[in-house]
């Protein structure tokens, strides 16, 4: 990683379009790929990028955010914490006449420039209904649960729950969090398992959890009798899948995310219009078209 | 008797210490300051100075009761779960319950006056570390928090509410910012004029001789620990203000920012010392620290990197010089 | 009656019956001095009284209505207050604010500083200490904090004093001034208790005598005018020569040799030598730096000037880990602080120094350490099992163990400093056979204390010091107490 | 005879206690077991208890070296971000940059050397408070971690590597439990029977004492922190070989739970107090919570109010009851 960091920020640009890109946390490595490609994109087309990490932590990100107003950025692209709460920075931007984009996690107020995400609740209702199809239609379903409380962990949950409802005959067993920490994933899934020994199926609201599960269940012999799902598409999970580990992942393209934001930040600033709402297309991922996804 | 007047000689520089609080923190900061403002062109500028104080307004309000606490030897780390639950009461009384917001306001922070008896009361006749009672209050509030909430961020708050705490005064001060001041001039006339406030630091000091003197420990004790709840409650009011929502998650982790300010400021951890003019120097520290990185454009890894660095050289040049002096 | 009574008081702890079936009267007016040896029970009488402790059993009575003080400030609150034997001070603190701990002037519901300092200063002023009150404790010695507490007791106004060993600090003008402050107070009507182990003071304080044993009172009289072996006799059970053994003839070899050595602003250009077996006493006023001397020697503070040469060869002590290296040991001043890691038991602190030499292959044997600190206790008649906690002996008997911890490793040269303070006769006899037995064995003993009686007697030659400044050297036959007086003053 | 019989009779409780440590917290620990067994009938099987061991052996192995650093009156707040490194330093070592795997291994533990003797010189020459010097290096570590790693985690080791961790000895111990057990005996020997390791509990008890007794303290608290800090990337390293991965964020937080291990086994965060068997009991009974509430399913948000409570509730009987006698 270079992280964009030649330092040059202060210098500000003759010409050159300053782009400040608020990230909820950088300590997760879909927003890694997701700044990679914001950077790509960036370099592409000869934007100064400026990165923010919240740590997913809404009054760090507010914070981010005034920053960016002081330095006079042309446009931000935000991907918020809390819908909610980015509305009053959101607001204080538009007052500084800065275009704002969103990507990933909407904002609920303030005028959006536009909006480049894909649908969380979509992906984990993909999964989940791909998950009921391999256990045959029936059977026990636990769980994992990502950060209590945080937007992915609600919306996946969400369409969990939306694709359980819709079958019938499946049970959920336990719903737990593990934080979305693959050590953590081990050790919740193994208390799974000893509760539910002829658990069918497992949904985690992250890859890291279910690579996590995996090895869980390769410890406890029952890795042959168990769908995992995960979600996300991260390296480790592609490779599972592969080798059949794991069933199946939610793809989210956060590269492109970053790279398409970054592309309408650039016609922002030209004074160009732009698409209210750009949807990235979420892609379940399994053995049948792992090759697409395995570079 | 010579000794005496040496005595007396040897402790001038002492007064204008403790008029000034300990000088070292100031010192760092101001070399950061400096330092920043050289590295970037938008670190000295009206707008931005009052931009990083507001956004340590609410670490400082919590790092005020943490500064008592700590003085008087114990520790909090139920800080920021307690922000947490304190929003969370507030709005689930506003938006969910539809109650009148003063009087959510009211339930807000007196969620963060129980949760700090119930520290208290730990502390003191259950004799438990303050470290664990207020670990277990840490984890308790947090799950409350997300209980009440749903694990959902609550929103919805009247303009005016929002306007309390971003108004800016003369066009630049916010005020958050006064609310701040004012909470810090008062900490500070507390610990210094009230019979209560010097208490806290006898107790720090050594409890048993507090004890001994005459004083009231424990009533002392839940006193602060109450106050620091009410503390901890009241930033989360002011979070729940400035970003019109209140996320569950929010403040997770706070506590160790906020004994960080305290410690740089000044305060020993093993109680007696402390000044909470160190503490809110300490808090700038950090901000402007994080601010001017994020100016600077340092990826947020380096960032950590050189925060922990730089923290680590501002303390140690600190006792380094104060031992010399 | 009026003042305050007690029966039949009873007190245990695990191990020990600290008080047993105790009566004590106090007379307003008049002085109680309470005596007894080391752990025979006073600072437990006396902090019942004060309301630290609970009594098992047994009543008191304050103007003859029932008093049982459950906390301290309860018992100050009815007048009866108390000077700790182990000090109360907080050492961040101003002097001042530890004088009116607890009871600031206030005005309008603030504390008054200015009226806060002007009236400590009073007090310290009754005590003969010309303190500034905004002074930190922190920076004040031993003494000075000693008339701090003094000071502090007076400003409780109590009807009923109750002073645990409060001389143990002073030198003998401070001393005197307290005396006159008590004799002062006499007549306004407070009532006294008095614990000390210096029986020459009591004559000029004391009113009546209580004698405890084991927790047992065992004599008392109404009158203070007693013959000191009588006393002695009644505390330890057995008669005890109180004179002091004359020093035994050191060798010619010297073992130390100082040349300049000083510290900024603590002390400077001291220049002496010991021989061995030779015990080397050094004298002065109250902060005159001998302390500082000491922890120079020992490499606590090092000193920043000047050569110490051991047999013939010049040693660098940058810490006491090199002294100890060098042969050297420091029984400090304040066993507390210093001395003892009071929270351990006594058979780990009597371990501390000699861990390595407890040990085969790097491993220390369980037996051998259990074995020499039984073996210390016996030989320094400690009272105190081996798996005690330090914290909970007696001060006397604890400073016993600051001694006892160093035996083991036969050092070259030991440090005295104040090593009787607090301690009572029977021990001090003891201590000064063992100071005299560690030099027929050829080590080296500097012997600093503010009893000049006990410089004077015990040692070989005489080391005077004044602000900081050696002011003379004398053998034992020139160290009279008038000429080593006049050099401490300055001479 | 009789009364020699009935003196090694009164003496057993104490003997008992001696090996044991405190009894306390083994009692907790004991109700814990009996009550989760009554509540759920997979609670008392011997897979699931051997499943806890050996999740909390990594929190163990980092408390290991806590409970030393405690005990000598310090902190240590970097366990979690020096855990990453150390996997972190090795993982790229072996993966990225294709050095034997031994060799990586002994990185990574160096790694962890490197940043504890760091915690340890702030400490002792540059007179940081440990609480500073450490927290320092919890950002500065985890900074470090995130940049070798990019950011993303690391993977692809070989089997055996992952074996020696998972393996199971007779089909059910496996080998991270025996590690565990290893490591926690040579540790209570070293406190019991080294020189250097009773000298801990006088630095702890009084540093000055100890210094004036000839003891070698910045000495000996360099070598502690040094040791801590090769414990936590040894944590690190067992962690990977588990996961068969290393994550950046691996140990976020972990330092409140160690801390929570150690003073929930009777040391006291004054120092010169604590023992290792403790600190297992310690880590077990968080353990054992965290898999109860698992295996009962209770959700995620009440999970934290009951961690929190039963901690709370743990340590205050426990001390309550020895108050007593
Ligand atoms: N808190 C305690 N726990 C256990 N034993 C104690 C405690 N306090 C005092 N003791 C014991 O009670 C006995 C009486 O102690 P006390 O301090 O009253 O003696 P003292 O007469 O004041 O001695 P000294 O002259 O040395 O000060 C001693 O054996 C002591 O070890
Ligand atoms: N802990 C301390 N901190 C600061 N100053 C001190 C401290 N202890 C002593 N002093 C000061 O150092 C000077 C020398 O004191 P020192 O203790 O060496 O004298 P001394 O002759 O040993 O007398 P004594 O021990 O009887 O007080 C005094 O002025 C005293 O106020
Ligand atoms: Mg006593
Ligand atoms: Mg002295």
């Amino acid at each position: 990683g270079d992280d964009g960091d030649d330092g040059g920020g202060a210098a500000g640009g003759d010409g050159e379009a300053r782009v400040g890109l608020a990230l909820s946390t950088l300590q997760n490595p879909f927003f890694v790929t997701l700044r990679d490609g914001a950077q790509e994109a960036a370099d592409a087309e000869g934007v100064e990028l400026i990165v923010s990490d919240a740590r997913d932590d809404a009054q760090t990100q507010a914070n981010d955010m005034q920053n960016f107003v002081t330095q006079g950025v042309d446009v931000i692209i935000v991907n918020p914490v809390d819908s909610a709460a980015i509305v009053t920075s959101i607001e204080a931007a538009n007052q500084a006449d800065i275009p704002v984009i969103t990507v990933d996690r909407a904002a609920e107020g303030g005028e959006i420039a536009s909006h480049i995400a894909s649908d969380n609740v979509q992906g984990g209702e993909m999964a989940t209904e791909y998950l009921i199809e391999q256990m045959g239609g029936s059977g026990t379903v636990a769980q994992l649960e990502g950060i209590a409380g945080t937007s992915a962990a609600r919306d996946r949950g969400e369409g969990f729950q939306n694709a359980i409802d819709a079958a019938s005959g499946v049970e959920v067993v336990a719903s737990q969090t593990a934080n979305f920490d693959r050590d953590e994933g081990f050790t919740v899934a193994q208390n799974i398992f000893q509760a539910n020994p002829d658990l069918d199926g497992l949904f985690a609201q992250n890859d890291e959890m279910a690579l996590g599960a995996v090895e869980a269940a390769r410890e406890g012999g029952i890795l042959e009798d168990i769908v995992i799902v995960g979600f996300d598409a991260v390296e480790d999970a592609l490779k599972a899948i592969e080798a059949g580990d794991m069933a199946a992942t939610i793809a989210q393209q956060p590269d492109v995310m970053g790279r398409l934001s970054v592309e309408t930040a650039a016609s922002l600033a030209n004074g160009d219009t732009v698409e209210e709402n750009q949807p990235v297309e979420v892609k379940l991922v399994t053995q049948d078209n792992i090759q697409e996804f395995l570079q | 008797m010579t000794t005496a007047r040496a005595a007396v000689a040897k402790d001038l520089p002492a007064r204008a210490r403790r008029v000034l609080g300990s000088s070292g923190p100031l010192v760092g900061l101001l070399l950061l300051v400096i330092v920043l403002s050289f590295m970037s062109p938008f670190f000295l500028r009206i707008p931005n100075l009052f931009n990083v104080f507001q956004q340590i307004s609410v670490i400082a309000i919590l790092a005020l009761g943490s500064t008592l606490v700590i003085i008087s030897g114990g520790i909090d780390l139920s800080v920021g779960s307690v922000l947490a639950l304190g929003g969370a009461v507030c709005a689930w009384a506003f938006v969910d319950q539809g109650l009148p917001l003063p009087l959510a306001i009211v339930l807000g922070l007196g969620i963060g006056a129980v949760v700090g008896l119930v520290n208290g009361l730990l502390i003191t006749v259950g004799k438990v570390p303050p470290f664990i009672a207020t670990l277990a209050n840490l984890s308790v509030a947090r799950g409350l928090a997300l209980v009440i909430t749903e694990g959902k961020p609550i929103s919805g708050f009247p303009e005016w509410f929002r306007n309390i705490v971003t108004f800016d005064l003369f066009g630049v001060v916010p005020l958050s910012v006064i609310l701040v001041v004012l909470l810090y001039v008062l900490g500070a006339a507390y610990l210094r004029y009230r019979p209560a406030g010097r208490a806290i630091y006898a107790i720090g000091g050594n409890e048993e001789v507090a004890r001994l003197s005459g004083l009231h420990v424990v009533k002392a004790k839940l006193k602060l620990y109450t106050a620091a709840g009410v503390l901890s409650a009241l930033g989360g009011l002011v979070l729940t203000a400035r970003l019109n929502s209140i996320q569950p998650t929010a403040g997770a982790g706070a506590e160790l920012d906020v004994i960080a300010a305290v410690v740089i400021g000044g305060a020993s951890l093993s109680g007696g010392q402390g000044t909470v003019s160190g503490t809110l120097i300490g808090a700038l520290i950090i901000g402007v620290l994080r601010n001017g990185l994020n100016l600077l454009n340092v990826s947020s890894f380096w960032q950590q990197v050189v925060i922990g660095a730089v923290i680590a050289i501002a303390v140690m040049t600190d006792t380094l010089r104060r031992r010399r002096g | 009656m009026t003042g305050l009574s007690c029966r039949a008081l009873t007190k245990a702890f695990p191990g020990v019956r600290a008080l047993s079936s105790v009566d004590l009267d106090v007379v307003p007016g008049s002085v109680v001095v309470v005596l007894g040896e080391n752990g025979a029970g006073k600072s437990t009488l006396a902090r019942i009284l004060c309301g630290v402790y609970q009594p098992d059993s047994g009543e008191m009575y304050l103007d003859e209505s029932p008093f049982a003080p459950s906390t301290p400030a309860a018992a100050i609150a009815a007048g009866v207050a108390m000077i700790h034997q182990e000090g109360s001070l907080l050492p961040e603190l101003s002097v001042a604010e530890n004088v009116f701990l607890g009871r600031y002037p206030l005005r309008g519901g603030l504390v008054d500083y200015s009226r806060m300092h002007a009236d400590a200063a009073r007090y310290l002023e009754r005590v003969g200490a010309s303190l500034d009150p905004a002074t930190r404790v922190r920076n004040l010695s031993v003494a000075a904090r000693q008339q701090v507490e003094i000071a502090k007791a007076l400003s409780q106004e109590a009807r009923v004093l109750i002073l645990d060993e409060p001389t143990a600090a002073l030198g003998e003008n401070e001393s005197e001034r307290l005396f006159e402050v008590i004799d002062e107070l006499k007549t306004q009507n407070v009532g006294f208790v008095y614990i000390s182990h210096r029986l020459q003071e009591i004559a000029r304080v004391g009113d009546d005598i209580v004698v405890l044993r084991d927790g047992e009172k065992v004599a008392e009289w109404d009158s203070a005018d007693l013959r000191a072996d009588e006393l002695i006799e009644q505390m330890v059970g057995r008669p005890v020569q109180a004179v002091f053994p004359v020093p035994p003839e050191p060798s010619v070899d010297e073992v130390m040799r100082v040349e300049g050595l000083g510290r900024a602003a603590a002390f400077a250009d001291v220049t002496f030598t010991l021989r061995r077996g030779e015990i080397l006493g050094v004298a002065g006023l109250v902060g005159a730096g001998r302390t500082e001397l000491a922890r120079a020697l020992f490499g606590a503070e090092p000193a920043d000037a000047g050569r110490i040469v051991i047999d013939g060869a010049e040693v660098k002590i940058g810490s006491p880990a090199d002294a100890v290296e060098a042969g050297i040991v420091l029984v400090p001043e304040d066993r507390r602080e210093q001395g003892l890691v009071l929270d351990l038991t006594m058979e780990q602190n009597l371990a501390l120094p000699s861990l390595t030499r407890l040990s085969e292959y790097g491993v220390i044997r369980a037996r051998r350490m259990r074995d020499l600190a039984r073996e210390l206790i016996g030989k320094l008649q400690i009272r105190g099992r081996a798996e005690q906690i330090a914290r909970t002996l007696s001060g006397g008997n604890q400073q016993k163990a600051v001694v006892g911890k160093w035996l083991p490793r036969k050092p070259r040269i030991v440090i005295l400093d104040e090593p009787t303070r607090g301690i009572d006769v029977g021990a001090k006899a003891a201590l000064y056979d063992l100071v005299r037995g560690l030099a027929s064995e050829g080590t080296g003993v500097i012997l600093v204390s503010s009893e000049l009686p006990e410089v004077l007697g015990l040692s070989n030659r005489v080391l005077v010091m004044s602000h900081g400044r050696q002011t003379g050297l004398l053998e034992r036959s020139e160290a009279k107490e008038e000429v080593v007086m006049s050099k401490a003053v300055g001479g």
